[in-house]
């Protein structure tokens, strides 16, 4: 799809189709630990995007072939939901969503201290649920927790949000219509702790100047999702103390 | 080909002792009695970009229901009726023993079970799903997607089918000159159910019938036996579904935990 | 494909669309080791319907990750013949053969004295060469007579018959016509001697009552279909044994 | 990717020096002259669902061939012609080494050399399969089912699919108004056969040559060479299909002996 | 499911210190210094059968990239636009760790980087390939091959994707009545570029920034980043591509890097 | 598709559409050893049909299974790229081809002294680059100078050619046209010095006269490929030579 169209983005207010200021992040919920089977779970709500991350692993995955001598295989599969779209889709992994399971990988493998765990596999599986805009970026943010929830030592969380431009303008944490009929679609991750950029990709087009002010717009967003982040696992950390005194 | 499962999470000879030791005194893992049903909770609409949808939790079974209708050509044989697509994933974070991939075979027996108990009692009626008779019809795809396993996933999945048919909302649909459709961005009509119909299993443990078998249970099973009642009682479907048997004396009893398990599924619903 | 319609399936003297009376099982004609490579064969017709079943094993199928400690690992596949239907059928396997591949072999399951055979696969494949109503029940029938043939020890034979209900009459075993315009098809397998129901579907609506009327009018079919079973390999035993004698 | 066979059913070194002994006495291991084909059973309309049907058995091996013609559309580039499909299964029941699937590279060379021949000699005529020039026309669907496996397949194959096409009965089309088409339950045609070929195998094991040959000695052997012959003894479609090479010589007195098969393949037809 | 690659060809723990410490003193296991790119070597105009074509040598990686006009319908929703196509094959002969089946995620990734970066300039002008507007439109496939890979598949793919679209010629179409397209044999139009736009890759090994790198320095590198620059410099496109992170400065640094290397390949298309 | 049509495919001189006489081969180019990667590789271009073929082995495939004791196993894929064909080819494996990897493959089979390396294979990947008719044999010729790039012991070199009859008339060489508008193509390769054919397919019809011609016109273009094959190697082993000294 291609982007720009005549469509009104953002008002003489400044304000966004959702209200929203050029720099402002859509309302984010988090839950952790929302499944029973899987070692680590995170539901993560942003706007409208929901999306479910589970890990399993440190697991024997039955195929030798995959397994490395000096630290974990990673794999990972983002896959979105038949109901998760405006026009139902297809549950056979598109191509689109074979790049983004890659894209997430290396967006979280940086953050795992996989030679911990050498000859066995860590399995991310992320199911977007709902998509409205962000949904690669969620995932990373809801990776990263069920991996923390599954006990996986990582370096830092990874948390992740996508930078738009709409109306000649750069906005923070685009929702789908800001993507479909805008510029500019740059989703990036990092480790704010240790200012390491895991994901970083741009979709449409920005000069030079552009790209260096959605650099730190960027930077802004992921230090919000991460406190968000931070705030949902010590919630988490107090249940589970909770539960073990009762 | 269908292959003998390995019984996973394997359970070891001492647990189907334990767990055969409290059936025979009238109890369960998790304290219920034989007949008795987890507890469940229902949320309906909760995915925006679905017509229709529900979350339910059976116990610690967590399954996900998403409605669409999307406008499509009616089958061939039936052009004056809509078209009712019922599919279920079993997705790999709901349980170890799920895999990337096509739906196996345990996701498209349960897609088929609950498929057949709506269609053949024309629960829905796909008649008024015709929007222009021979050409245009809506097409319902019912998504289940099963998030966490902790046994009777076909339940589950039954509440969760007809908690969001029965909350799901359709734009009208108004035909314009030159067979042009325009969808009201206004107002909207429910999917047509006539009648419904919920799916009642029942697990076979050596001599014992129990009711909604967690997956401790499920794997020391000899079979499942679902039924689906409709909410006059008639049977409109049935489904042994495992590697051993039953007798005509087993069919019967369990038919009567069924009906009584469908009564109280029926009073959960929205 | 939904069911009921106004074709006169029953006529005012109770006769059924091909003559038969409402209890009667249509004419069955059994050949048991029908093929050279394979372990154990059979070939059943039932009317119209007819069907191949062949057995290899117990063997050593190549796939350790599917063998079990305890017993054997029995696999099974139910596939129709493109010109076995109305319409030619695709050979891809569709949804409805994967079921009934699984509910074929759950039939089979407690037949089988599978822990004579620890760590080896047993393999059924199941044929349909002509396909007029009760293709899985003949399939199950089939099946078990090639596993006899093949000599592996069973608990006793599976017979299958389908009951169908039709203008609100209970009839055995329904052929396609009484399937397609009826109300209901109930497909049921047993082990008669021990009484065991081992495959038990519903695809209709039955009220209670219809359904107890139902399960009786099967176990008559059932017991029928054993009959043939067991002359059938009587005949191939004689065979047999005249081939040894000579 | 195509792939060096495994020797399958392995034959050892042992088996391998009695067959070629017995070959070099010009006999073989079931008694058969280096030249002899095995016997033939041939019965047709077998499959009352198909238009055309026929069960070979040539020697040991089985083979079921369906013939079945539906309403499609033509190719775009012959839009005026019935459209011809041949197929090949060979499904799991007939030999341990064939596996559930889509066709393997056997199964695909067979259909295909049996299609060519078919399709070179124009035998069937396909313009007469139009229904609707340009729009509607028969597509017939040859399937050829192995159901055992002892050798020789494309032979028996080649006879089962002529014995099937020669006795098929296709209802007559009548075309009506507004191009709907009527399809008569009382008036049939015959599939239009302007000729007639059949394939002719012969297995090279060292230096011998030797017609029809069984499983085992497919097992040993060098290679094979197909022939397909017309009923006026023109070559329609030739294969070598194996590991092993063949000498100018080889070939040409393979030919003589396909000529003699093909005339006693011919007359084995229904 | 996306897996973490084992590193192939396995650079030992020796080869990785051989590669930093001659990196360190700004050099490179070819001689080359850490911001030079390789040698180039396009030839274009290869593939009669195609409407362009391009073969590339980027050092000693080698693409071809074949561009083939058809005639086509449009997308719904773009009815009076043609289509661009973009496809890679990483075909097994290029690379011992290159398997034979569908595109797997590097060759999708590759084939994703290079579409976007023309779709989002709008590099192509579509609106000119539409032949009946919202009826039947140019369709063009960029088929991407590698056939050597020797490090940076993706800047040698992106020169062969402009070169092969520069020089392709694509038939006049005539619109005669009754919708009939009739393609002229002798007149020819160019595929409309309205801006070209080329990838640059850097490699980031340990504290360093590599342009252009070679396999063996891939296989030791943190990771990947592929900006896709305009002729006017402005930003078409961005990749992070690897397991490893880099910081703000890194990015801004690699961006530089990237700059002088677009203008370099631009200066080598024809 | 079907042969036999009205366009003029060679002209009263004798002459064919491309003017060549009957038993002209078109012109012939090698070069060996074009891929650095590859154990071995060649470009074979006859005419306008481009053929691409590497080797890699014999080496370890980590698939236990296909090993053989006793010798390497052979496994060979041809594969025509999407823009060699006129209409764009997809990328997926056709009937067509995977026949064609099979028929190639038995055609190199008897060339290799596979003995040599027991538990290993040799992988020879084929793709065509450009398809003017006699892709399969230029296929078989390209494969055997890669394999003798890669140092694996032969027999002999493999040749291939087409012969074909149009308007009545043999010819060798045949281009795509001639395919398409004539009456038979007849494939065909061969192991020169031991008088060896491993390939051979006739699609189309010949008397039985028109075949026996048609075995020694294809015996001579199969020795004028030879020898192109063998001044190519020559060629490659004094350039060799020339970088060992340098």
């Amino acid at each position: 799809m291609s982007k720009g169209s005549d469509i009104k983005l953002i008002d003489e207010n400044g304000r966004r189709i959702d209200g929203r200021s050029v720099d402002e992040v859509r309302p984010i919920k988090i839950e952790v630990g929302v499944l029973k089977n899987a070692n680590g779970s995170a539901i993560v709500e942003i706007g409208k995007t929901k999306v479910l991350a589970a890990v399993y692993g440190p697991r024997d995955p039955g195929i030798r072939t995959i397994l490395l001598p000096n630290r974990a295989t990673i794999r990972c599969r983002y896959h979105m939901a038949p109901f998760s779209t405006h026009e139902r889709k297809s549950p056979a992994p598109s191509r689109r969503e074979i790049e983004l399971s890659k894209v997430i990988r290396e967006a979280i493998e940086p953050s795992v201290i996989a030679e911990a765990f050498p000859r066995t596999t860590i399995d991310i599986f992320i199911e977007i649920l709902n998509a409205d805009g962000g949904t690669r970026t969620a995932g990373v943010t809801a990776a990263s927790l069920a991996l923390a929830d599954a006990g996986i030592p990582l370096r830092d969380l990874v948390a992740g949000i996508a930078v738009g431009k709409v109306q000649d303008t750069l906005v923070l944490d685009i929702n789908e219509s800001e993507d479909m009929y805008g510029q500019a679609d740059m989703p990036m991750a990092a480790m704010p702790s240790i200012g390491a950029i895991t994901l970083l990709q741009l979709n449409g087009v920005l000069t030079e100047e552009e790209f260096m002010k959605a650099l730190d717009l960027g930077w802004k967003g992921v230090k919000t999702v991460y406190e968000a982040q931070k705030e949902a696992l010590r919630k988490r950390y107090v249940e589970l103390k909770n539960i073990e005194v009762i | 080909m269908s292959t003998t499962p390995p019984n996973l999470p394997v359970v070891s000879k001492i647990k189907k002792d334990t767990i055969l030791g409290m059936i025979s005194k009238s109890t369960r893992v998790d304290g219920r009695k034989l007949s008795d049903i987890r507890s469940i909770e229902i949320k309906t609409d909760i995915i925006p970009n679905a017509n229709g949808s529900a979350h339910v939790k059976l116990g610690r079974s967590q399954v996900i229901v998403g409605v669409k209708a999307e406008i499509g050509s009616p089958y061939p044989d039936t052009p004056n009726e809509g078209v009712l697509i019922v599919n279920a994933e079993f997705v790999p974070l709901a349980s170890p023993t799920f895999e990337p991939g096509p739906p196996d075979e345990r996701a498209i027996e349960l897609a088929r079970v609950i498929d057949r108990s709506l269609r053949e009692l024309k629960a829905i009626e796909l008649d008024k799903l015709a929007i222009i008779p021979g050409k245009r019809v809506w097409t319902v795809f019912v998504d289940i997607y099963v998030i966490d396993h902790d046994g009777n996933l076909v339940d589950a999945s039954s509440l969760g089918t007809i908690a969001a048919l029965k909350t799901a909302k359709i734009p009208k649909a108004k035909v314009e000159g030159d067979d042009r459709i325009e969808l009201s961005d206004s107002e909207y009509m429910n999917i047509p159910l006539r009648s419904i119909t919920l799916t009642a299993t029942i697990a076979k443990i050596d001599e014992y019938l129990v009711a909604d078998p967690v997956l401790e249970e499920e794997a020391v099973a000899d079979t499942l036996i679902i039924f689906s009642l409709d909410s006059e009682g008639r049977i409109t479907g049935i489904q042994k579904s495992g590697n051993g048997y039953l007798s005509s004396d087993d069919v019967r009893k369990a038919l009567e935990m069924a009906k009584t398990m469908t009564k109280i599924y029926m009073s959960k619903l929205p």
